[in-house]
């Protein structure tokens, strides 16, 4: 009985798992909105904090919209695997014929584009809103969409260790600093320098390449602390 | 009062002479204030985006303390029409206070040289927008309407009690440091033959805002009581 | 008409693209936001009317219930 | 041909050894009840024999690669829709088509309910979307926790036949239950009494 | 049989859900530390994006750390009721034969010690960290302490409304933010009046003024939305 | 004297009419059992009658204030210990010392877990600390939703023989379930189906 049983490409499994969390995620357009709002209500916060000088902002702005970023990414990807882990799925990922890796990494990745993506859109417009020239705003828009990436899976790698250690706190957090301050780094400097205008390619493509690392290390990662946390 | 059929019929009647005035009045001053009134000796003919700005935002305003004033009617006495208003008041309101922000953006590019800046009454305006918004998601997010209602009302009268202190806050906040080089209050000595277009124009908004509540009333009305003899007898008399 | 002609109106001394933007943002949405109420209520009221001849002719083809 | 074999397993949990000189093979054809009182180690031992929880576990399980578990939670998300929920499966176990998911649906009387969300529905409800799987999935290895739980009299006799047929397909069964032996002479007792530590 | 059923008295139920959900608080250091590490984390990050300036960061530093405190109390109070309406314990409130405001202060005042005045009490080490001048640091603890009690509070609200929405975690953000902009400004500008030599007392007395009347007027707001969540 | 009237009670869930024409009254010394398939409403009544459902509620409902409701879900803390759970329980309704909690859970077979965090308990476990506020609570009326569910036979036993006394001493249980008729003729049925829309 069981020589015929088909298998999924592992491409399909993938694909699958990306749609139960995306539609999870994006219920409806209003759902759909939230993260925007979010995110833009936390830009709109440290006006609020900072006092509305132009000048000022203007000059702090990359620095800015990249710890917002940063932010908002680390305060929705907290609980991405929570869920997942209360309700089940997670003993069923485990069970299943495919890499934990790849299943995992489609409800990451559609995690990202229902929010690091998302926000990367929308980013120019919170640039124009915190005065940043406008020949900042390409810089900025393509710096976040591959510091997305980085924060996201980075984000996930804590996520998965906190589900499974009730005391990880502090290791996910001492694990998840290090790791984003070269993507923090990398991302705002080279929107500083498009906006005083040097040249910010060295720095996108450090922070390419962070992202390509992380794309091909962190599967691994998580998925061997999400097996840790079943066991717990 | 206050039944639905009763209202159904009143609101028709309303409507079938507020959509033409509306209209009319819109055009009206738009065409005032395009075509008719005088450019500012300051701005140029820039101004002229006053005649949409201030009345979307002043509209917009108000639309807010109605919304509340519904949800305060509808946890008090439980009436099912209150819930109705709220429900048609929010996306009216959302809606026309992003009209002033953008409108106010784009006016701010060619006094200011700036789309946005962070004075008090635009920052007020943008938490305004957050607070329309919060009220429409809310009462998406719920299944149960009737519970989204409720839910609904209970964040508008708590929004309610906020706003005069958001907006006194938000005065202090851009007074303590408001930056030297932007003036942007206080010349609102504007000459008649600007006013009255202007005034004409609110009035405008104002019907706008009483007529697409009660069309959005009137859509909601339909469907909830598609069950209802009154209606069927209605839908068989057209 | 203060503006003396067609094209000084529409170019307003540099400013046209401003204004005439910000009338467009006003009155699209104004537009759509009066023109969907109207066509959502239609629609429902349509859906009763088939509802009720639905269901009236059901009736006169079984008289006798 | 046997499609798990365990042997000599002890479980361990929370730092207290649990069971221990466990020895199973399930051939195809059998249906196995676990049985004991709460806390005895149903669960714990199904997890293991399942191959989620690792950890704790000593001794040798062997198993056929595909296999349906269906624990306590049933691993549907409550804002998705039944449908969608089986659709894409976290275990991606099923090659179902829509209309195969339908009408799967439609045998547990879930007709008009595969398209709201999951959380709305009754807590037997719920259990029947999660026990879809057993019809719509084709592994041959069946692992299943108290899936009697919150089903009435009709979803009860659903499974109980679902089972009866699988296992004569030539698939087998692990189960856990309280109540005692519902397949009379086709099923298999371990009382986990006797392996306590 | 029922007329000798003893009742407790209003303080003793108001106690006990004090104590129920300050013991579950404690007995997940993870979560009391997330605020914490939240703050911690966003106080070394900004350094990084901002560029280590030190006269530039200690003008901002009352800005920064008001966004951020407000930024953790959001993150912790979203979930505030969440575990309560998934195990059950909501239906028990509701049944319970007193106030449901009552018994629902006793858990946001827990909340609020676990989370808020632990913030208040470590803030002044963050403060030092972004080089807030020495007699600031006293002002930012006190105005901590009176603004977290309206953030916890509000948060309460917001909690309390999405507890039974299944995406609810941001709406509840995007509900909270908006009317949380007084707190924000009030305590904020208190620290840089204090800073910058000024009077901080009036803006204090503004905090105070607005903790009170939430304490006054929050709970009647969160046991309705309560109530209104069960019946989704 | 009559614990609970309900009286012509119709109740509506997502926007659905699932029961109307309702009638109950619960007098002292009653058992009430609510049959009725999965997903018919035995749940959304006995929430409705306990007062922790009332936006789709109509009709009279009519109780005395000290009533034990117990749901699907335990409202237990998971990591609180079983003691902890019942010393600060949210409905309020426990004036026991400690030792009375420590003498009840041992009756329940929970004696050495009373301090472990309820979370590792088995599913089994912790329905009997759920459970265990029936022996700590003095309401007369007890509403529960499956008491039966995940408990192993000597617990269901247990729970038999505690409604049964409960009922002699002059209280009334009104409670769901899947197994027909535990109590014979001391008991009475309400078959939902007759109420269905
Ligand atoms: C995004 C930007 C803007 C927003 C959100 C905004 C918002 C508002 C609001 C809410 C009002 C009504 C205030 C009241 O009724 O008391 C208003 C009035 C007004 N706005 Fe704007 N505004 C913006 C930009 C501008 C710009 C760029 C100008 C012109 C330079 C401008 C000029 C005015 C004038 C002249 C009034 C009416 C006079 C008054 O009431 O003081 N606004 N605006
Ligand atoms: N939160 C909800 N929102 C909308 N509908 C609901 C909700 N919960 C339940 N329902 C619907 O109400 C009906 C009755 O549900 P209920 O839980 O009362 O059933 P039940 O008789 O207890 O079933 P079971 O035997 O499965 O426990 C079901 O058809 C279900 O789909
Ligand atoms: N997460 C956990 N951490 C530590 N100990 C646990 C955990 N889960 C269960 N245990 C312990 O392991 C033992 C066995 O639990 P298990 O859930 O396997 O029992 P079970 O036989 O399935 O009981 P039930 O009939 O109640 O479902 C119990 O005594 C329980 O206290
Ligand atoms: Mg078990
Ligand atoms: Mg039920």
């Amino acid at each position: 009985m069981s020589a015929d049983i088909p298998l999924l490409s592992i491409r399909e499994a993938f694909s699958r798992q990306f749609m139960r969390h995306f539609k999870a995620l994006m219920g409806s357009p209003t759902d759909m909105a939230n993260p925007l709002l979010f995110f833009f209500m936390v830009v709109t916060l440290f006006p609020m904090g900072l006092g509305p000088n132009p000048e000022r902002l203007s000059v702090m702005a990359p620095g800015l919209l990249w710890v917002v970023a940063l932010l908002s990414s680390l305060m929705v990807s907290s609980k991405l695997f929570g869920s997942d882990f209360e309700d089940g799925s997670l003993e069923q990922l485990a069970v299943a014929p495919y890499p934990l890796a790849i299943l995992v990494m489609g409800e990451v990745s559609a995690h990202w584009l229902g929010t690091g993506l998302l926000l990367a859109v929308v980013s120019p417009l919170f640039g124009v809103m915190l005065g940043l020239p406008a020949h900042g705003l390409d810089v900025l828009f393509y710096s976040l969409v591959l510091g997305t990436v980085c924060l996201t899976l980075i984000g996930a790698i804590g996520s998965a260790l906190t589900v499974s250690i009730r005391r990880g706190g502090l290791l996910m957090s001492l694990l998840v600093i290090p790791l984003n301050v070269p993507v923090l780094i990398f991302g705002n400097t080279a929107v500083s320098e498009a906006v005083s205008g040097g040249n910010p390619s060295t720095w996108l493509a450090l922070l390419g390449g962070f992202a390509m690392g992380s794309l091909a290390l962190v599967p691994i990662a998580i998925s061997a602390a999400l097996r840790v946390s079943l066991d717990n | 009062m206050g039944s639905p059929p009763w209202f159904f019929r009143f609101s028709g009647a309303v409507v079938r002479w507020l959509l033409p005035l509306t209209i009319g009045l819109l055009l009206l001053g738009a065409a005032w204030g395009l075509l008719v009134a005088p450019p500012d000796f300051r701005q140029g003919n820039s101004y002229r985006i006053i005649y949409v700005h201030v009345p979307a935002a002043v509209v917009a305003l108000a639309g807010y303390y109605v919304m509340a004033f519904a949800g305060a009617v509808s946890l008090i006495w439980r009436i099912k029409m209150a819930d109705v208003t709220m429900r048609a008041v929010a996306p009216v309101g959302a809606v026309l206070t992003a009209v002033a922000l953008v409108t106010g953006a784009i006016w701010g590019k060619p006094t200011w040289g700036t789309w946005w800046v962070w004075d008090a009454r635009i920052t007020s305006m943008l938490i305004l927008l957050f607070l329309y918004l919060g009220v429409i998601a809310l009462f998406e997010a719920y299944e149960n309407k009737t519970a989204a209602a409720r839910a609904c009302a209970v964040l508008s009268l708590v929004g309610t009690v906020n706003i005069p202190i958001i907006y006194k806050s938000v005065d202090w906040w851009y007074a303590l440091h408001q930056p030297a080089s932007i003036k942007f209050t206080g010349e609102s000595a504007i000459d008649s033959s600007m006013l009255h277009p202007l005034l004409l124009m609110i009035g405008a908004f104002y019907c706008l805002f009483a007529l697409t509540v009660l069309l959005n009333m009137r859509a909601e009305l339909v469907w909830n009581h598609r069950e209802a003899s009154w209606l069927k007898q209605m839908v068989r008399n057209v | 008409m203060y503006f003396a002609s067609l094209s000084a109106l529409w170019h307003m001394d540099g400013h046209g693209f401003y204004v005439w933007l910000s009338y467009a943002v006003t009155f699209l949405p104004v537009a759509i936001m009066l023109w969907l109420p109207i066509r959502r209520q239609r629609q429902h009221w349509q859906w009763i009317a088939a509802e009720q001849r639905r269901i009236d002719s059901r009736r006169a083809e079984a008289p006798g219930e | 041909m046997a499609l798990l074999t365990a042997n000599n397993v002890a479980i361990e949990r929370g730092g207290r050894r649990l069971l221990s000189g466990l020895r199973l093979s399930v051939e195809s054809g059998d249906i196995w009840q676990l049985v004991g009182a709460n806390g005895v180690g149903k669960t714990s031992l199904l997890r293991a024999l399942a191959g989620v929880a690792k950890l704790g576990v000593s001794g040798q399980i062997k198993r056929d690669q595909p296999r349906l578990y269906l624990g306590d939670a049933h691993a549907l998300k409550k804002n998705l829709s039944a449908l969608d929920n089986l659709r894409c499966h976290p275990a991606c176990d099923i090659h179902a088509s829509d209309e195969a998911i339908f009408s799967a649906l439609a045998s547990l009387h879930l007709a008009g309910y595969e398209e709201r969300p999951v959380g709305s529905l009754s807590a037997g409800q719920q259990r029947r979307v999660a026990l879809t799987r057993l019809l719509l999935s084709q592994a041959p290895l069946w692992l299943l926790d108290e899936p009697f739980t919150a089903l009435d009299v009709s979803g009860c006799d659903w499974l109980d036949a679902q089972i009866r047929s699988h296992v004569s397909a030539g698939g087998a069964v692990v189960y856990t239950s309280h109540q005692s032996s519902r397949f009379g002479a086709l099923q298999q007792d371990i009382d986990l009494v006797h392996h306590v530590c």
